[in-house]
């Protein structure tokens, strides 16, 4: 007995010290601490070579320089580049995230072809000859059936070779209905169109004003090319430039500029013309310009000094009238002042008239085509393709009315309409199209009233996407042919938004293509070869790059070396020239614009007395609002005043809180006539009682789990308000009511 | 470091630049922000009138980079357990060692700024992500703190070609943040505090007497009071945004923060 | 069954009723464990700490287990230092409840940690500076120390006393048990204060932030002085548990009166020096810093001045007055709600001096941080009191925790099972309510 | 001043235990043992 607890006694305390002396359990430890610093599911980067590449960034319309870091093949950082004349060197947040595009959940990996019903998100992956084959015999038929016209097409931008060899094809194949965009840039090139008789784009020379008056542009919320913006806002203090922000909430515009001049939305253009009015009626304008290179002068000032009186401007807009005046007053007696239009970021047009209204401000104090004012660049030429033969087919399709309108007498000065596209479809009075190609473009998301855009897809029988992502529209396509995302192909960037130099920027592959996509360029181009008839002659290209090369010609060794071409010298025509009108001259009313433009401004949709408030869409430069969906990157740095968990926030100011008995972040149901939230109130001094604002961006059903089914598209609650000028949607909110939840 | 508030619109560039750079992770709901990593953050001050007399100033808060009221006193450096974030006396620079760190948290809370992040999750990069991180800056495993580093390995790679040029000194414009670089409205001014060369240092005119305390009246440090003399120097022409950057007693003079 | 394991000379509850008990105590200890589990496989992402809240409900509960653990180097400190030999009849819980206090804290810390498989890195890359390493290592040296206290008990028992060795050692131990109960007395002095110091020092965050004497803040000695004072408090909380479960007496009424005594004087004086350094940190540190006092305590859901009253008066000055007035403390219900004022004081400073801390907004547009716990940061933290309840039923029974015991409680002429029956009622019939009873981990 | 204090106390504690338990365990053995003798005849 004894011996035996003994013996264990000693074998237990023996073995505990015998083991705490062996290295084991030191060992053990620390290994222990290895293992926790170097986890298998930790990724280690691959180190290597590093690398720099020039392209150019066409995540939007600004087109930014930008350098991409490589690491030997693999890109891991997109930062600004130096001496790029549009964004010297700087770069924007959206830009900065741009891999997360590139190798993103969301992106569409290889063609596919829906098998469940639409929406549904039911895919086969099928190869690419099968893709086209499966098109082209489409549309083989279509055109065997004679009415070539009943292809349609959808593009997010009207300049560069992409979108001309789309219009090519349309052409060759017969069909007049290519739908490009529509926003602030669209309308103002409308407007040029009808007052100065140019065919070109709008250039505001920021850079060199020394007094900018913005109608509630967001200069500092994605308005043109943002960088340029924000690099012209900030060093303005050593060119002592004044920035006056006319805009109906504290925007981060209104919060930097030098002043904030409070107005009611969608007023603007009548504040335009009310400031026209002091200037006319106190002969503060340029005579030289007005007097020898102006038509319509006479009818116009009488049409402002009748209807557009200060006090009634003031009545109208809530800016007060000695504030008008005082307005008038700096900026017509400032050096170079200038006026910019184009409502937040710009994506809606607005009222052609509004667009006019200070275009034609601009043209009274002269700074067309002066320093620091309004520049007009011809379109750039140098896509100088021979006419392509047409077959019979082709040239009676050509011939028939657009689906869309635009280009027809009452809307002769807009280009494409695609809120109109969709409405006319919608409202049964337009023939729906048989095939619908959808390309860089989400209107799904981006159109106002997307109930009625789905409404409108939904009949039409063939949808191919070449979406490289899976947005809400390529969600509804029968067949998706993915396309390279920018940072794996050639592309030519002309006519950067705003700006004020002829200017083509090149995009070109920092990385080889991730996955199983094609160019659209060699898609169309290999499209064509397929279809019957004379369109595969069309192209006479082997491929995209071949055609680009081809097209640039002497321009193209330049780009490759700088990554840019820019006509440094080039020369604005003056006044005696610049005009191309039957007149000549600039005409203040607009040519043949088919409604009175001066009409006042489209009223919100809705009635006073069940929806007491107005929303307003705003603008956030932390939320891509346009067919690219917000980045993981920015979507972590979304204020929790904007988003929490799925919930988005409207700002209303606590006067309006108080009068509907609502508390910060609080939920309450959010109505206007197109529908009907729930929101979460986000108490704001800087806006105007009565106003709800919503940020613009949210609200995605498509994309990834980072960005689908958080928050509102604030698109769903707003119906599009056609423009009788031309057609445009000018909608700028509408009424709304606010209630508890 | 010097941020010019009056420049600085909140766009969040900066932020986004320095998630790129140091292969920061995210999740599908960073709308909790006090779970958010963010190694940059950009808030949002008010001046607290009603409209139309409402005013905004955003201010842009990376790590201080705290020296404290002797080197290497700073709020966290002074508490970490296991000296697994340290001063460095050469560049100022307050580091951090992931692999050292076990979690303890001590030096978020002693962090006024709330510039330290604790890593509650594994990162996880979906789709092919990973194929984007960097490979100068480690990816943070679980379970430890992060916080801005100055993009110290930057700092590295220009010492290394300095000193491959025979050089000991570095440029001004050799050596700067992911952050600085990117600011499209150029607000942030980077650079050697200690050499009057340096615009930061003409910015800021720091007191090499009084812990380095501003001598130009129109910049401030965030919370000056509390001696943990900071690196972040920030400029502002509005009284109400300077005043915004300190505590002080009600009946306080506005200059109390001179005393 | 097992009455061959009892101490000599006492009566014990029925196996059955035992074991019931037990179980109990293990299913909330199981739950506590599960909850563990999760935070180390799953990652602190369990809880609802955040960036802002880094210290939670854990180290309160880490800092209020070593505060109520104070009992043991306090009381024995008196009894071998200054040898005030009644305490002996006491010592043993005070040694016990010690022993599961630290070992809970360290348990605590090691779940709290992100990385606790590098948590040995605080001894590896040690930074004397830091007030945690200071913590660390003498929190693991005196629970070394205590282990060591506790081991003759242990041994004590009938069984094992019977091998000669055992019976040496433990008689050896006691021998110089001053010797460790001395160094377990210094060691505790610092890290009771060195948790004062864990907010003390905290020169970024006004409310935690005190003056320096040398390179210790003023938390840090009222850190030490509040577990001496208040640690005794728990020791006779625990002692009065223990005796109506077993429904027995089993310390004598004088030496309880001794302890409460000693309690009371040292919490009338501790708080006396905590009044002073508050009004001090109001009236100069903080308003130094643009802080005034009322800063600390409004504009807030949670945090209002009725908590400084509560710790301060309430929990304070009140248990403080009644222990050192001989004729309220020789009241048996004045003196246990003294007490229980007592600990909930203690666990309320060491609250306020985490929780609040990370509460406190610093920078002027910042807000309050308010959090409440997850359910595995709360089943972490009963873990303890569960574990502690089991340790003290199984110790109790086995071991001879109370000399007293059989003098107060000589065996009636009674058939063992009729005693068995009557223990067993009471025994499991209080078990039941000893966690809920518990404001802290034991 | 904190080294002195921390890693003075830290050693002189560590050396009180180490020396205090081996002590112990020594005399015990030498006890045990001796006593042994005595014990093992009843």
């Amino acid at each position: 007995m004894k011996i035996d607890r003994r013996s264990f006694l000693a074998f237990s305390v023996g073995g505990a010290a015998g083991t705490a002396l062996s290295p084991l359990p030191w060992k053990l430890t620390d290994d222990s601490s290895i293992w926790s610093q170097r986890w298998p599911w930790v990724p280690i980067p691959a180190d290597g070579g590093i690398g720099h590449v020039r392209s150019t960034c066409t995540l939007c319309p600004g087109g930014c320089g930008i350098t991409v870091r490589k690491i030997d093949d693999r890109p891991v950082k997109i930062e600004g580049q130096e001496g790029h004349p549009i964004s010297q060197g700087g770069v924007c947040l959206l830009g900065t995230a741009g891999l997360q595009f590139l190798y993103g959940p969301s992106r569409v990996r290889t063609p596919l072809k829906r098998t469940g019903d639409r929406g549904q998100g039911r895919w086969t992956q099928i190869s690419w000859e099968a893709a086209l084959n499966e098109t082209a015999e489409k549309l083989n038929t279509l055109r065997a059936d004679g009415h070539p016209q009943g292809l349609a097409c959808m593009a997010g931008t009207d300049h560069g070779t992409l979108p001309a060899l789309l219009k090519r094809f349309m052409t060759v194949y017969g069909s007049p209905n290519f739908i490009g965009p529509a926003s602030a840039k669209e309308a103002q090139e409308a407007a040029l169109r009808a007052m100065a008789g140019v065919d070109g784009t709008v250039g505001f020379e920021v850079e060199k004003a020394d007094f900018i008056l913005s109608f509630g542009s967001g200069l500092l919320d994605g308005w043109g090319s943002p960088v340029r913006m924000f690099e012209t806002f900030s060093n303005r203090q050593d060119r002592k430039t004044l920035v006056v922000q006319i805009d109906s909430r504290l925007s981060n515009t209104a919060a930097k500029s030098d002043r904030w001049v409070p107005i009611n939305p969608g007023t603007e253009g009548n504040l335009a013309l009310g400031i026209a009015h002091h200037i006319i009626s106190e002969s503060f304008y340029n005579t030289g310009f007005v007097d020898n290179f102006s038509g319509g002068f006479d009818s116009f000032k009488q049409k402002v000094l009748s209807d557009f009186s200060p006090a009634k401007v003031a009545d109208i807009t809530g800016v007060p009238a000695d504030i008008i005046s005082e307005l008038a007053l700096k900026f017509a007696t400032a050096h170079r002042p200038l006026a910019i239009c184009g409502r937040g970021r710009g994506n809606a047009p607005g009222a052609l008239s509004e667009t006019m209204a200070v275009l034609a401000l601009n043209a009274l104090v002269g700074n067309l085509n002066a320093d620091g004012g309004i520049r007009m660049l011809p379109t750039p030429n140098y896509i100088s393709w021979p006419d392509p033969e047409m077959d019979q087919i082709a040239s009676e399709g050509i011939t028939q009315p657009r689906m869309d309108g635009a280009g027809s007498e009452q809307y002769i000065y807009a280009r494409s309409l695609p809120n109109r596209f969709f409405q006319q479809i919608e409202a049964g009075q337009s023939q729906v199209p048989e095939i619908l190609l959808v390309t860089d473009t989400n209107p799904l998301f981006t159109l106002r009233d997307t109930k009625a855009v789905k409404a409108a897809l939904d009949q039409v029988p063939f949808i191919v996407s070449f979406s490289s992502f899976m947005d809400e529209t390529a969600q509804q396509a029968d067949l998706i042919l993915p396309d390279h995302i920018f940072l794996e192909r050639f592309q030519d960037v002309s006519a950067p938004a705003g700006f004020t130099r002829p200017f083509i920027g090149l995009t070109r592959p920092v990385v080889a293509p991730q996955y199983n996509t094609r160019h659209l360029g060699d898609v169309i181009i290999a499209l064509g070869g397929q279809l019957e008839g004379m369109i595969g002659k069309a192209f006479g290209w082997e491929n995209y790059l071949a055609c680009l090369k081809d097209t640039l010609g002497g321009k193209w060794e330049g780009m490759i070396e700088k990554g840019f071409w820019m006509d440094d010298h080039f020369a604005f025509p003056s006044w005696d020239t610049m005009f191309t009108t039957a007149t000549g001259r600039f005409e203040f009313n607009g040519e043949k614009v088919a409604a009175d433009p001066w009409n006042a401004t489209a009223a919100a949709e809705g009635d006073s007395s069940t929806f007491p408030l107005i929303l307003v869409p705003y603008d956030s430069i932390r939320l891509a609002s346009g067919s690219i969906g917000n980045p993981p990157f920015m979507m972590k740095i979304v204020a929790d005043t904007v988003l929490v968990k799925n919930d988005i926030f409207v700002q209303i100011n606590p006067e309006t809180a108080r009068e509907y008995q609502l508390s910060d972040r609080q939920l309450a149901i959010l109505t206007t006539p197109k529908g009907e939230v729930t929101v979460r109130i986000h108490l704001f001094e800087g806006i105007m009682p009565g106003l709800v604002a919503m940020p613009t961006g949210l609200g995605h059903t498509a994309f990834d789990d980072f960005l689908a089914g958080k928050g509102v598209n604030v698109n769903e609650l707003i119906g599009p308000l056609e423009d009788a000028a031309s057609g445009f949607d000018a909608a700028w909110g509408i009424r709304a009511k606010l209630a508890k939840a | 470091m010097v941020i010019d508030l009056d420049k600085c619109t909140g766009c969040g560039t900066c932020m986004v630049a320095c998630m790129a750079e140091n292969n920061v992770p995210f999740r599908e709901d960073e709308t909790d922000k006090r779970l958010s990593i963010t190694w940059m953050k950009v808030y949002k001050l008010t001046n607290g009138k009603p409209y139309p007399d409402a005013e905004i100033c955003y201010l842009p808060r990376p790590c201080q980079h705290c020296e404290g009221h002797h080197t290497g006193h700073s709020p966290c450096v002074s508490v970490c357990p296991a000296t697994a974030t340290d001063y460095d006396g050469e560049t100022g620079i307050v580091s951090q060692i992931y692999t050292r760190c076990f979690g303890c948290r001590y030096c978020m809370g002693a962090c006024p700024y709330h510039a330290r992040y604790f890593n509650w999750w594994d990162p996880v990069w979906p789709g092919d992500m990973e194929k984007y991180l960097s490979p100068n800056v480690s990816p943070r495993m679980r379970g430890v703190v992060e916080k801005c580093s100055f993009c110290f390995h930057r700092y590295q790679l220009a010492l290394e070609k300095a000193i491959m040029e025979g050089r000991d000194q570095l440029e001004e414009q050799e050596y700067q943040t992911s952050c600085t670089q990117a600011c499209p409205a150029g607000a942030i001014t980077f650079g050697d505090l200690n050499n009057p060369e340096h615009k930061v240092h003409q910015l800021a005119q720091p007191d090499p007497h009084h812990h380095g305390r501003p001598r130009n009246p129109e910049v401030f440090r965030l919370l000056e009071r509390l001696h943990t003399n900071p690196k972040i120097y920030y400029l502002s022409t509005r009284e109400w945004v300077r005043r915004a950057g300190d505590n002080y007693v009600k009946d306080e003079s506005k200059s109390a923060h001179h005393e | 069954m097992d009455s061959a394991l009892f101490p000599k000379g006492v009566q014990r509850c029925a196996m059955g009723k035992f074991l019931l008990g037990i179980s109990l105590a293990s299913a909330v200890l199981l739950w506590g464990v599960i909850g563990m589990l999760l935070c180390w496989i799953k990652g602190l992402n369990q809880t609802n700490m955040n960036d802002y809240y880094g210290f939670a409900l854990w180290i309160w509960a880490d800092l209020a287990v070593i505060a109520l653990g104070g009992g043991a180097f306090f009381t024995g400190l008196l009894k071998y230092i200054f040898g005030i030999d009644e305490l002996k009849n006491i010592i043993n819980l005070a040694v016990l409840i010690g022993f599961i206090c630290y070992s809970s804290a360290l348990l605590i810390l090691a779940i709290d940690v992100g990385q606790p498989l590098r948590s040995w890195f605080i001894f590896w890359h040690a930074n004397v500076h830091s007030m945690l390493t200071e913590v660390a290592f003498c929190l693991s040296v005196y629970f070394a120390v205590l282990t060591i206290e506790y081991i003759p008990l242990i041994l004590e028992n009938r069984q094992l006393d019977k091998v000669p060795f055992i019976h040496n050692l433990t008689h050896n131990m006691h021998h110089i048990m001053a010797v460790f109960a001395a160094t377990g007395a210094f060691l505790s002095f610092f890290h009771q204060g060195s948790l004062g110091g864990v907010p003390g020092v905290l020169f970024g965050r006004p409310f935690a932030f005190r003056e320096h004497i040398l390179v210790w803040p003023f938390s840090f000695f009222l850190f030490t002085w509040s577990a001496a004072a208040y640690g005794p408090c728990f020791t006779l909380f625990i002692n009065w548990i223990i005796e109506k479960a077993s429904g027995k007496q089993l310390v004598k009424e004088n030496v309880k009166q001794l302890l409460a005594k000693i309690s009371g004087w040292m919490i009338i004086t501790y708080i006396i020096a905590k009044i002073v350094d508050t009004v001090y940190w109001a009236t100069s540190t903080a308003p130094a810093r643009g802080f005034t006092l009322m800063d600390f305590y409004s504009n807030n859901a949670l945090y209002g001045i009725w908590i400084l009253f509560a710790e301060l008066v309430l929990c304070g000055v009140v248990p403080g007055l009644i222990l050192i007035s001989p004729k309220l403390r020789a009241n048996q219900q004045a003196r246990l709600i003294a007490i229980i004022l007592g600990v909930i004081g203690v666990s309320l400073n060491r609250w306020v001096m985490v929780l609040q801390v990370m509460a406190v907004p610093v920078m002027p547009f910042d807000t309050w941080a308010l959090y409440y716990p997850s359910w595995q940061e709360v089943a972490t933290t009963i873990l303890p009191v569960a574990y502690g309840v089991i340790l003290v039923m199984i110790s109790y029974r086995y071991l001879p925790i109370f000399p007293q015991e059989v003098e107060l409680n000589p065996i009636e002429p009674l058939s063992t099972e009729a005693v068995a029956e009557i223990e067993g009622e009471k025994e499991t019939a209080d078990e039941a309510s000893v966690p809920e009873g518990e404001p802290a981990p034991a | 001043m904190g080294h002195m204090v921390f890693h003075g106390g830290l050693w002189y504690a560590l050396s009180v235990l180490g020396i205090g338990m081996t002590y112990c365990i020594i005399k015990t053995i030498v006890d045990t043992t001796k006593g042994d003798g005595s014990d093992s005849h009843h």
